[in-house]
């Protein structure tokens, strides 16, 4: 056991992978000789040298579009896009071959890569380094998405996504990089990929959410047990895709309330597809409305007014509130 | 100090072996066994009887629209036997004759036309991607299968195509970067019909030849005349060897015209020049190899009744597979839809299974069928 | 008043709009001389000439990317991408600047311009033609979202998405392009951006649905009529995004039953966003979960599979008597 | 018929000026008037100091990570001297020099960094766009600004940045080629700095020069001295002239080297020499053209001092400024994140913002702000 933060966690079952796994290569921008922009990439170059950790040329698609091919060789590759907000620029090459070619050839060719890449507000960053947009990939079938909440399911989670035999998106909350750290065992730890965590039982409502905002809901949960006396169920989804919605239904139908909390804007959003779900199936054992906390419909703000945006434990136990004397 | 010319180190070359009068540069003329050629005239004349009789279906209604390779066969028949098996091929679209050659049947292009994911399955054994719809996007597999192969230290080579259109996306110059940055064993072949649907070269680029694109690169770049299917080998060959030594990627242009329309959706009367059409038409590949052919014994009115026949039957048989394949429970059936998209159906997608089982009276075998086709990855 | 298909009348609110404001300029691939691939351009490089309708190289971003310069400075482009499919190799044109230019300058610069683009399946097309993704869109704040569902109704649409000060996704549901013709007024009609329309007045239930789901729609409302005796009242969303929910949910609170029909990937979809707001909104009046029905969570097959993916009217009628008798 | 060589029309060259050794090249020498230097080597002068202090205040948590501009002064000033203010200017964002020539102020840029969507709007009558961050996207909204131009036949011009690395990207690609094919009046301007934050040069292309790429498109490509702010001059303003004379657009390539941090969140002597740095530190930009304007007697110990003191004054006001607006309601209310999006703000974002009101306790405030700008699209 040692304690770690999140971006270590990462660092390791990456150092590990490659370390066991031969077949696992890590390219993208500057995650070479500069270790990645959030050092998260340190110690590969150095071990493994040049070949399986590549500096690309600063193209996305590129990056995604190549991984495919070594995919389909037969490599593992783990790329890395510096920003979240900047794999849009390969989305085409996600959405028409990552999540297609086990598919369109029956099964012949398959593509198991992940892409990384590090999501969400917080860290007072630029326009486009901010944004979470997880439910754009939840809409694309053919792709698993993955997003952790601290270093230990980080590391976990990783492994699973590295030796998953389809594409896996997975999303670094990257506000929760280095903001604590947690006993990390040993031992590899491997997480199977679609199973969602109660992280807290309780009674009377479920909160539901998952990477970073999971933070703000323990805090919302903390404030709502000693003001209000009800302690909530706490669901932790990990997986996006696949989505664990047997554990989340398991606990709304006891406890009858949920509150779905995500950073992403609402329309269309991974809050919206849980609430639609639960309507469709524990409808007869809602007593509330399911509530979204979520980022609004306009992009993230720039830096100074992102904490508005970005749902906080006021605003997550506001919503428990109102769910709660509906 | 004052302005200064700065030398650029690629040179560009024209290559052409064969001439549209079917005279042969003997200097030049490929070491291509008679076994060889002979299998050579025979693909792509198969491809050209295929293009004929698919269209037939196509205007009966068997199969749905698909794209023309006439005119286009020694673009890939060329390229693809500069190949060894376990080189990879990465096909755009107009390139049957090389992918029957790679051991593509006839009736895998069947079902694709049809409607069957089953027809872009490779055969067993077979290092090819299917044929690829979203242009230039499969050039970044090729770039990627070859990076692969200089991690593994494995000395193959990769061949991959695109159209004059396809040079204008963001994925192809990605991918001719890619591979020159890390000097990846990929041949781009470059079918420079001079056509993108109904836009002509012009509108597509503003430089002269497809071919000076490498010098953005710092890549050999070579133009060769894509009717002469010994200069595409020649010039493909040279590349590929290149690669596996080492060197890196090549961009190799092939001139041609689009004879035929884009695909059978499509009118070319309505942009193009008849005469120019016809021009073209008649510096098409086939003349000229079967002329050569003949010039060296190889081919008589008796081996191509044989050929012919060969074809025709090859065809026929095809056809009657296509026909067969689709009835079969493994094409016909709706629910094998949900069972191919992840190794392991996930329980969301089981659901949404037994759903369109509900809705078609087919609870019963809800249960997942499992893929037959091993995994990949095992190169 | 004239009968025309929607290829035709998409064509006409073309030429009209080319013709009424010398702003509007057409580009995309084949949109010129060739007319489009479906036509839907036919006569205006005629009309207008190779400056105002121009054939583009083969590039989706740059299509894009170049109408966001051209709207910029003043022009009001109406680009086509050329089947929907293709549109995500310039979705980070749309998602970075198409949507945000004017929120990011607060308000100096906007992008008016329209990308136009035939979504949807039923045309027993290749791979990539018959893609249906209006949620991607939906859940990227800044654009607009228009999808008519007829002649009329899109000639009016088209003319409020080239007029709207802001960027517009227009998908034209291909296969309506030729499936029936409607009268269309000769004068120029606007409808505006935002409002559903409700096309049919009942009870018991509401069905909501937009684009070429509405022919299943009608078609199952029709014999949910004649076979049980329910006359459904029919929604037809038409712009998603903005989401006229007010409509939606006031006919929901009326009926108390709601089925949304739409050819997409289920997961975070517009239906989820409906289902999810309905729930949200008017809790109390639902006699019935919400039901989805939608293509699947798998790329839409190959043709020769297709019908089982697009709802059909047995699949609705299928989900309308499960809701009524819940 | 055998292989020949193909000319390549595109001939590159490389220009410089005014050497590291401050020595000028008479003959080349542009016709700059002395009022005009003067403004050249202040705004540059100012850049460099905004540079310094903004680093300050960034340590000092004031404002966010910005990226630095030192060292690239000579870029954005030679380029955006060569236009006219009707002529369109679409930086990356190492361009400060050639921002504050063109009209933004310090003011601005120091809310943009600070977290302030009010430093991305342009000032009245400046035609520019704000910076952009998704690398090389901007390309094509000058590609498409130069279209537009031709369109509506304004005998205008576009000047854009690019750096070495954003030569990588598809929309790159994608940008060069329609300017080229569409004839557009665009000169791309690439800061080859030979970095790409850890990315040296090598990695990022397997070509020896930039300017070489212009060769795939058809289009004209030069090299310049990128600390020569004569030379940067001199190139863009001829491609400029020939831009507005109908002749398309140019590709200029200045090569210099990142003597800073890439932005202030990195370390680069993680991955470069230090002395290479200092070689190329010796050869920036200001320290010649100083030497430059004392040799033509437009700069001395004088005039040195002023524009010292200025320089002092502007940032110094700058700074005050930006802490006085960032307390007023415009920039202190959330509320208004949903006033800017469209238009006019939409019923269910409306309903988003008074969710949002609800929450600050400011429910009264809830009602809509307009927008304050006009709107664009008035040229
Ligand atoms: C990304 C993308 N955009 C558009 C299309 C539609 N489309 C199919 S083929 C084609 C023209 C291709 O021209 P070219 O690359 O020259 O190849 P050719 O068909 O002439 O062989 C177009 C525009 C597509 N398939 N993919
Ligand atoms: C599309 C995109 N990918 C990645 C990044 C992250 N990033 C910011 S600057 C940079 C390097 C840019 O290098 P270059 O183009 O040479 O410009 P320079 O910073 O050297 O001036 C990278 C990778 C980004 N901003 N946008
Ligand atoms: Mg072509
Ligand atoms: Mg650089």
């Amino acid at each position: 056991m040692a304690e770690m933060n999140m971006a270590k966690a990462i660092n390791k079952a990456l150092y590990e992978a490659m370390e066991r796994d031969s077949r696992v290569v890590v390219l993208g921008e500057d995650v070479g000789q500069d270790e990645g922009v959030f050092r998260v990439t340190e110690g590969l170059w150095a071990k493994f040298g040049d070949k399986r950790v590549m500096d690309t040329p600063l193209a996305e698609a590129g990056i995604v579009g190549t991984s495919i091919g070594m995919a389909i060789y037969g490599l593992r590759p783990v790329c890395e896009i510096q920003f979240a907000g900047f794999d849009y620029f390969a989305y085409h090459q996600l959405e028409s071959h990552a999540a297609r070619f086990r598919n369109r050839t029956r099964g012949r060719l398959s593509v198991p890569m992940v892409m990384r890449a590090p999501s969400g507000g917080g860290i007072r960053a630029l326009e486009h380094h901010s944004e979470s947009r997880e439910g754009t990939y939840a809409h694309t079938p053919g792709l698993k998405v993955v997003i952790p909440s601290g270093p230990r399911n980080a590391r976990a989670l990783l492994h699973a996504a590295i030796q998953d035999p389809d594409p896996v998106i997975y999303y670094e909350p990257k506000a929760l990089y280095r903001l604590f750290k947690e006993e990390v065992p040993d031992e590899i730890e491997v997480m199977p990929l679609g199973q969602a965590k109660v992280v807290q039982e309780g009674k009377g409502i479920t909160l539901i959410s998952y990477g970073a905002c999971m933070r703000a809901t323990l805090e919302a949960a903390e404030m709502l047990e000693e003001e209000d006396g009800v302690k909530p169920e706490i669901i932790d989804l990990l997986s996006i895709v696949p989505l664990d919605m047997d554990t989340v239904c398991k606990s709304v139908q006891k406890t009858g309330r949920a509150v779905v909390i995500s950073e992403e804007p609402r329309y269309c959003s991974v809050a919206s597809e849980v609430s639609s779900q639960l309507n469709d199936t524990v409808f007869l054992y809602l007593e509330a409305p399911v509530r979204r906390v979520t980022g609004f419909d306009t992009p993230i703000p720039f830096f100074s007014k992102e904490k508005y945006y970005i749902p906080d434990a006021e605003r997550v136990l506001m919503a428990c509130r109102e769910t709660l004397s509906f | 100090m004052p302005r200064t010319i700065l030398e650029v180190k690629q040179k560009i070359e024209y290559l052409s072996i064969l001439n549209d009068k079917a005279e042969v540069d003997k200097a030049l003329e490929p070491k291509l066994t008679n076994e060889q050629l002979k299998h050579m005239y025979t693909y792509m004349l198969m491809a050209r009887r295929a293009d004929e009789r698919f269209l037939n279906l196509q205007r009966q209604g068997r199969i749905g629209t698909f794209p023309q390779t006439t005119g286009h066969e020694a673009i890939s028949m060329g390229a693809s036997m500069a190949l060894k098996k376990s080189d990879w091929h990465v096909p755009a679209y107009r390139e049957l004759a090389g992918m029957l050659h790679r051991g593509w049947t006839l009736v895998d292009q069947l079902l694709l036309w049809a409607g069957y994911e089953q027809g872009q399955s490779p055969p067993n054994g077979v290092n090819d991607l299917p044929i690829c719809v979203p242009i230039a996007s499969q050039l970044l597999h090729a770039a990627g299968i070859g990076m692969a192969m200089n991690i593994k230290g494995d000395k193959h080579a990769v061949v991959t195509y695109l159209g004059d259109g396809a040079t204008s996306e963001g994925d192809c110059h990605e991918a001719f970067n890619f591979a020159a940055v890390f000097k990846a064993p990929v041949v781009f072949v470059c079918n420079n019909n001079q056509w993108a649907i109904s836009v002509p070269l012009s509108r597509q680029m503003g430089c002269e030849t497809v071919a000076q694109k490498a010098i953005a690169y710092g890549m050999p770049g070579i133009r060769v005349d894509g009717n002469d299917v010994l200069a595409v080998y020649a010039a493909v060959h040279e590349a590929v060897e290149r690669a596996r030594a080492g060197g890196g990627p090549t961009l190799v242009e092939c001139l041609t015209f689009r004879i035929v329309a884009h695909t059978t959706a499509d009118d070319p009367k309505k942009y193009q020049k008849e005469e120019t059409r016809k021009e073209w038409a008649a510096k098409e590949p086939l003349i000229r190899f079967a002329k050569y052919l003949r010039d060296k014994g190889i081919l008589n009115d008796e081996v191509q009744k044989q050929i012919d026949a060969e074809i025709e039957t090859t065809i026929r048989d095809a056809i009657a597979k296509m026909d067969e394949k689709i009835k079969t429970d493994e094409l016909a059936n709706p629910l094998y839809t949900f069972d191919y998209l992840y190794a392991e159906i996930p329980p969301f997608l089981q659901k949404q299974r037994d759903e369109l089982a509900h809705y078609l009276g087919k609870d019963k075998e809800s249960s997942s069928k499992q893929p037959n086709h091993a995994h990949a990855g095992s190169h």
